[in-house]
């Protein structure tokens, strides 16, 4: 991992892999998955019925423990990584690289 | 009337727009680093179009957290004009200055051209020189215009005369009910995803812009004077 | 320090997977990373000793065609570099060639070919970047984008593919970074199924006394690096364009590097304010081979020498050997060269851009490259034998059979059947004639705000902020021309370009080229090189037009050879905005003129390619003396205020000009023309050295007088009315239908092809 | 990756939901996972290391069995959905609307 700081223990933190999947809500229409369902059909796909598209995030962080992880990166969803008016998220957390 | 034009890594219009303010108005636009947190000696602010933060995550997403956003919500509470332009209008939605959200173009291209639009409103501070129903022409230039707000949001923008200009014909970006500019309730904050900037003289292809940001100093006029 | 100490300190390898200069030697190693046995013994003559593994590479780059032309180099000595505007010829990241008022134009095409063959839109988009950084690593701002692109038939799933990705690539990096992508060109045939053509032209405006350029000079003067952090990507990219497409391109994967146009344009700024302090004494971009080219050629160009520490080196994977940071390609990095002790001055500037910089090395005095890894020397090189003493290949060609049968072919007698207006429908709605807007409406052409003539008309027209002037710009070349004669070919291109700059009311002021070529290797391919580089010489000294830098991209080979691909891409200067000229018919009234001589031309036509599937027979000549005068009587008129629009004749002749001239504002015309030829080549020839323009009735007279004068063929064929176009030869009537049809065919070609799905 | 068996199959289709992520290859530079890092750490998200970027996609589609389901997709991906250049894909395929 290219930038991240070497061992998974360091100083008492340790480090968390977050997966955050970030999608457009269901009553929101999704351009993307329209179109790409579009190209499926044309491509020979015609068994696609529907298509969402949404964002995957990584987020390595060192925290303290899994509870304090947890809290951080739900704060940053909140914050930062979606956007409440139009998208979900929930995340996944897993100790180490 | 002295206008705060707010530079953020990557954005790409912001000469253009104080460009705009001086040759269509004549009046002092100074570039303000995304850092400062005082917009306190200017009486509006343009936020300018671009790739703020290279666009990354969302549209805007990263461009609301700069300290002159700050300043910007604050001018907006104190009532002066704040204009959002392309990425402007996608960061004032992500600061919460406007309702709604951007998404993707609906045919996933970015798409540049000159459009036509419907004045829809023609009483606010930035659209007073234009006429109520007016066909205007405003290049465009984007890869996310795709307005989106809820149902109830949507009412309310048509009942309060919120929305300031459709597209006229075509819809090129897939937008709700057509939008392509909205203000807040009070009416000093606008968003639009068109560039007036760019249609201010004739060899630009429409001077049809002009209009919007002397209709801004008109109403600046009106209330503080021909200072 | 003795010469013999120095080769027993330079580490023998950095890495236990590096191979020992012994291996390299027996198993002839040298030749994974393209260099050749004589290639390798001079090397270690120069050394006087075996090279290892990261000398090796360093060799192989900066001796690669891409970096070294070693194909190319006594061709391009045979273009005119000078003229009385020239401040800067070939030799520097670009040209430049003086405009007035103290300033200059910079500007330069690159290819990214092969990149894009294999990942089409970060291939694309890079190609734009690195095309970006070579402009205002000259001190310039850039103002304007073009390109200039080669596709596969688009009936093709995978070349719809490489097309559209390729498109938004080069819309994703311009647009980001907000250089307005103002023109270009596409070209499709079968030639480009498997190896695409993607050119990027950048041009860039600066006060004279601004100008920088890329040397190291001083010594212990501090060598910064900025921008991005150097990882694995692209490692060999310079290589790697310089050999064929095999089958193994695939495996050839893992080089393809990824832009950060946001990074760009923070760089871009940086570079800018840094140019404005005056504290720079070289700057040059890590384009082609990275690291290794940039220091090199500023320590070459600078007469001095150079040490690099690689710790030093911002790294964004860990565990990079010398060899894989030397070779990196990763993008949105620049090297600067300072005075000792400014580096603050410096850092404050990039500081503020928020962009990360190193100090990487000094300038010695002593004539060698030298470069440190975790305390050892890793390479120890004489700098002019990595750059000025790279090897050349001189090579003559051999005429190819095909020129030789091609003469015989009469395309004008096997097409006269052909019904006008079926093959006016036909011609328009053919890829390489129909509207391109499906492409330029994805960049952003209007972004800085000085867009006069946005794409779609003869050349793109950008004003110049606080003057009154403009500079007009084009890209051109005829490929199925080149393929035929590439000597016609090459003249065409030129007169091509200048004839698009002229129509917009600009002088045209000099090229910059982009020799896209098969492999030099064919002698048949290296005569299409050779004829082609000496028409397009002769057009350039004819139009006093010099190149003032280019780009060479050869063996671009897949299944088969390319059509030979000579791209010019030409800046004029517009004296006054008042004479900037577009395409499009005006005014109802106005009278027509057609200026030039029509000719039975339609080898390697528009039509024949549409009918008869073929290229084949000899392509139009070009009369370069004749070109010149139509240009001073196209020039001399507009001066004058008599024109309403001009539009050149190219690609399907006087049909699709006229055509084309009727879409703009759906003003349709009358044409009544009397010619010694059959309708169907009067229409479709597409001889050289023509144009019809549209003149206000009051001026046609005088505007008649003045070019005849000016020795100028110039008939009065008609006027702009109503809302068809109608034309009739020799008083039969062979064309009547609206322009709104005649438009639609012209507009729904490229996206109707689009419409369908792609894959990659 | 997916393992079941395919039974007989009697009667019409069945919908399966694909959950697809692709990923920029790791040895490939991720700028707006760089650029999500930066504000990250500047919203005072110190403790972050490393930030990916990705792509989520949900594919409803109708076939005979799993099987094909899982071939479909697989060919989807390789079509694309996933440019094979830049980007891993990995997909979860599960029964139902
Ligand atoms: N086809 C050409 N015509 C004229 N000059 C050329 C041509 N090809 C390369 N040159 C010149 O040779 C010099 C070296 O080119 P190049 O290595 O491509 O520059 P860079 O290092 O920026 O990639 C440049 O000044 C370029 O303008
Ligand atoms: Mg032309």
């Amino acid at each position: 991992m290219p930038t991240m700081k070497s061992g998974p223990v360091w100083e008492g933190k340790t480090v968390y892999k977050a997966t955050i999947t970030v999608r457009l809500k269901e009553s929101v229409l999704d351009p993307q998955g329209s179109a790409v369902q579009g190209s499926l059909h044309s491509l020979g796909y015609e068994e696609v019925r529907q298509v969402r598209i949404g964002k995957t995030m990584e987020v390595w962080l060192e925290t303290a423990d899994f509870q304090e992880a947890s809290d951080r990166v739900d704060a940053m969803c909140r914050k930062l990584l979606a956007n409440p008016v139009i998208e979900d998220y929930e995340f996944r957390l897993e100790k180490g690289a | 009337m002295r206008f705060a034009v707010p530079v953020f890594p990557g954005s790409n219009c912001d000469q253009d727009c104080a460009k705009a303010v001086r040759e269509v108005l004549e009046r002092p636009a100074d570039l303000v680093w995304y850092t400062e947190d005082s917009l306190d000696n200017y009486d509006a602010i343009i936020l300018p179009g671009g790739f703020s933060y290279g666009d990354y995550l969302r549209t805007g997403a990263l461009a609301r957290f700069s300290p002159v956003m700050e300043a910007v919500a604050e001018a907006a509470e104190k009532g002066k004009l704040v204009l959002g332009i392309c990425n402007g209008f996608q960061v004032l939605l992500e600061a919460g200055l406007l309702p709604g959200a951007m998404r993707v173009n609906d045919h996933l291209q970015f798409r540049c051209s000159i459009q036509t639009l419907q004045v829809e409103n023609n009483s606010l501070p930035f659209t007073a020189c234009y006429k109520q129903g007016e066909i205007i022409r405003l290049p465009i230039a984007h890869g996310e215009g795709n307005y989106y707000c809820d149902d109830q949001t949507l009412q309310e923008l048509e009942d309060r005369g919120q929305i300031a200009f459709r597209y006229h014909g075509e819809n090129p970006n897939g937008s709700v009910a057509g939008i392509a500019g909205i203000v807040n309730r009070r009416g000093n904050v606008l968003g639009l995803m068109p560039h007036p900037e760019r249609a201010i003289h004739d060899w630009m292809g429409s001077r049809d812009g002009a209009r919007l940001f002397r209709s801004m100093l008109q109403y600046w006029e009106g209330m503080y004077g021909a200072a | 320090m003795q010469p013999e100490q120095k080769t027993d300190s330079v580490m023998q390898r950095a890495s236990e997977k590096e191979p020992t200069p012994e291996m390299i030697r027996d198993q002839e190693l040298f030749r994974e990373v393209g260099l050749s046995l004589e290639e390798f013994k001079m090397i270690t003559h120069y050394l006087g000793r075996l090279p290892n593994w990261t000398e090796l590479g360093i060799y192989s780059v900066m001796w690669s065609e891409h970096c070294s032309y070693k194909n190319s180099k006594p061709l391009l000595k045979r273009f005119p570099v000078d003229g009385p505007r020239v401040v800067q010829g070939p030799g520097e990241g670009a040209g430049a060639l003086d405009i007035g008022d103290g300033q200059a134009v910079v500007f330069k095409i690159e290819s990214h070919n092969h990149p894009s063959a294999v990942e089409p839109f970060q291939g694309a988009a890079t190609g734009v970047g690195g095309i970006i950084r070579d402009v205002f690593s000259m001190g310039a701002r850039p103002v304007a984008l073009l390109n200039s692109l080669r596709f596969g038939q688009l009936h093709h799933p995978r070349v719809r593919y490489l097309f559209e990705q390729a498109v938004a690539g080069i819309a994703h990096y311009g647009n980001v970074i907000g250089i307005p992508t103002v023109g270009g060109e596409v070209e499709f045939d079968a030639s480009y199924d498997g190896n695409p053509l993607v050119n990027a032209m950048c041009v860039g405006v600066l006060p004279q006394e601004e100008l920088q350029k890329g040397v190291a000079r001083g010594k212990g003067n501090p060598v910064i690096y900025v921008g991005a952090s150097t990882g694995r990507d692209g490692i060999h990219g310079a290589t790697f364009a310089s050999e064929e497409l095999g089958e193994d391109a695939e495996e050839k994967r893992p080089s393809v590097q990824v832009g950060d146009p946001f990074m760009e344009k923070l760089l871009l700024e940086a570079c800018m304010e840094l140019v404005k302090k005056n504290i720079l004494i070289g700057i040059q971009d890590m384009g082609a081979a990275g690291l290794t080219s940039s220091s090199t050629e500023m320590a070459a160009k600078g007469e001095s020498g150079m040490e690099l520490d690689l710790d030093q080196v911002p790294q964004r994977e860990t565990g990079m050997t010398p060899y894989e940071i030397m070779l990196s390609e990763s993008q949105e990095r620049m090297l600067l060269v300072v005075e000792d002790g400014r580096e603050g001055e410096v850092q404050q500037v990039l500081d503020k851009w928020g962009l990360q910089s190193a100090v990487v090395g000094r300038v010695t005095a002593d004539g060698r490259y030298r470069i440190r890894h975790r305390g050892n020397i890793v390479a120890d090189i004489p700098v002019n034998t990595l750059v000025d003493d790279a090897p050349v290949q001189y090579r003559s060609g051999v005429e190819p059979a095909y020129y030789r049968e091609n003469a015989d072919v009469q395309p004008e007698k096997s097409l006269s059947q052909v019904d006008p207006v079926d093959a006016l429908k036909r011609v328009l709605a053919s890829p390489n004639v129909a509207s391109k807007e499906w492409v330029y409406r994805q960049y952003d052409h209007m972004v800085r705000t000085s867009t006069a003539v946005r794409p779609g008309s003869d050349a793109a027209v950008v004003v110049l902020d606080g003057l009154d002037k403009a500079l007009a710009m084009s890209t051109d070349g005829n490929s199925r021309y080149v393929y035929l004669d590439p000597r016609e070919g090459g003249a065409v291109a030129v007169a091509e370009a200048a004839r698009n700059v002229v129509c917009s009311g600009a002088q045209p002021l000099g090229i910059t080229d982009c020799l896209n070529f098969g492999s030099p290797e064919k002698l048949e391919v290296f005569w299409q090189l050779e004829q082609a580089v000496d028409g397009m010489s002769e057009a350039c000294r004819r139009l006093e037009t010099p190149v003032v830098g280019g780009n060479v991209s050869l063996y671009n080979e897949s299944k088969g050879t390319i059509h030979p691909s000579p791209i010019v891409g030409m800046v004029g200067l517009v004296e006054n905005r008042r004479h900037i000229t577009t395409q499009s018919f005006k005014r109802d009234g106005d009278r027509l003129f057609l200026l030039g001589e029509t000719k039975a031309e339609l080898g390697g036509s528009e039509l024949q390619s549409v009918i008869e599937g073929k290229v084949a027979g000899r392509p139009p000549r070009v009369d370069l003396e004749v070109e010149a005068k139509l240009h001073q009587g196209i020039l001399a008129a507009i001066r004058k205020g008599w024109v309403s629009s001009a539009h050149d004749c190219s690609n399907g002749g006087v049909a699709v000009t006229l055509a084309e001239s009727t879409f703009g504002e759906g003003l349709g015309a009358e044409v009544d023309v009397t010619s010694p030829w059959d309708p169907i080549v009067f229409l479709f020839s597409e001889s050289q050295s023509r144009a019809v323009l549209s003149i206000p009735p009051q001026h046609g007279d005088a505007f008649r007088q003045l070019l005849e004068e000016m020795g100028v063929p110039c008939a009065e064929i008609g006027r702009v009315t109503g809302d068809r176009l109608t034309v009739r030869v020799n008083g039969q009537q062979v064309i009547d239908t609206p322009v709104q049809d005649l438009r639609s065919i012209w507009e729904g070609a490229i996206p109707c092809e689009m419409n369908r799905s792609s894959t990659n």
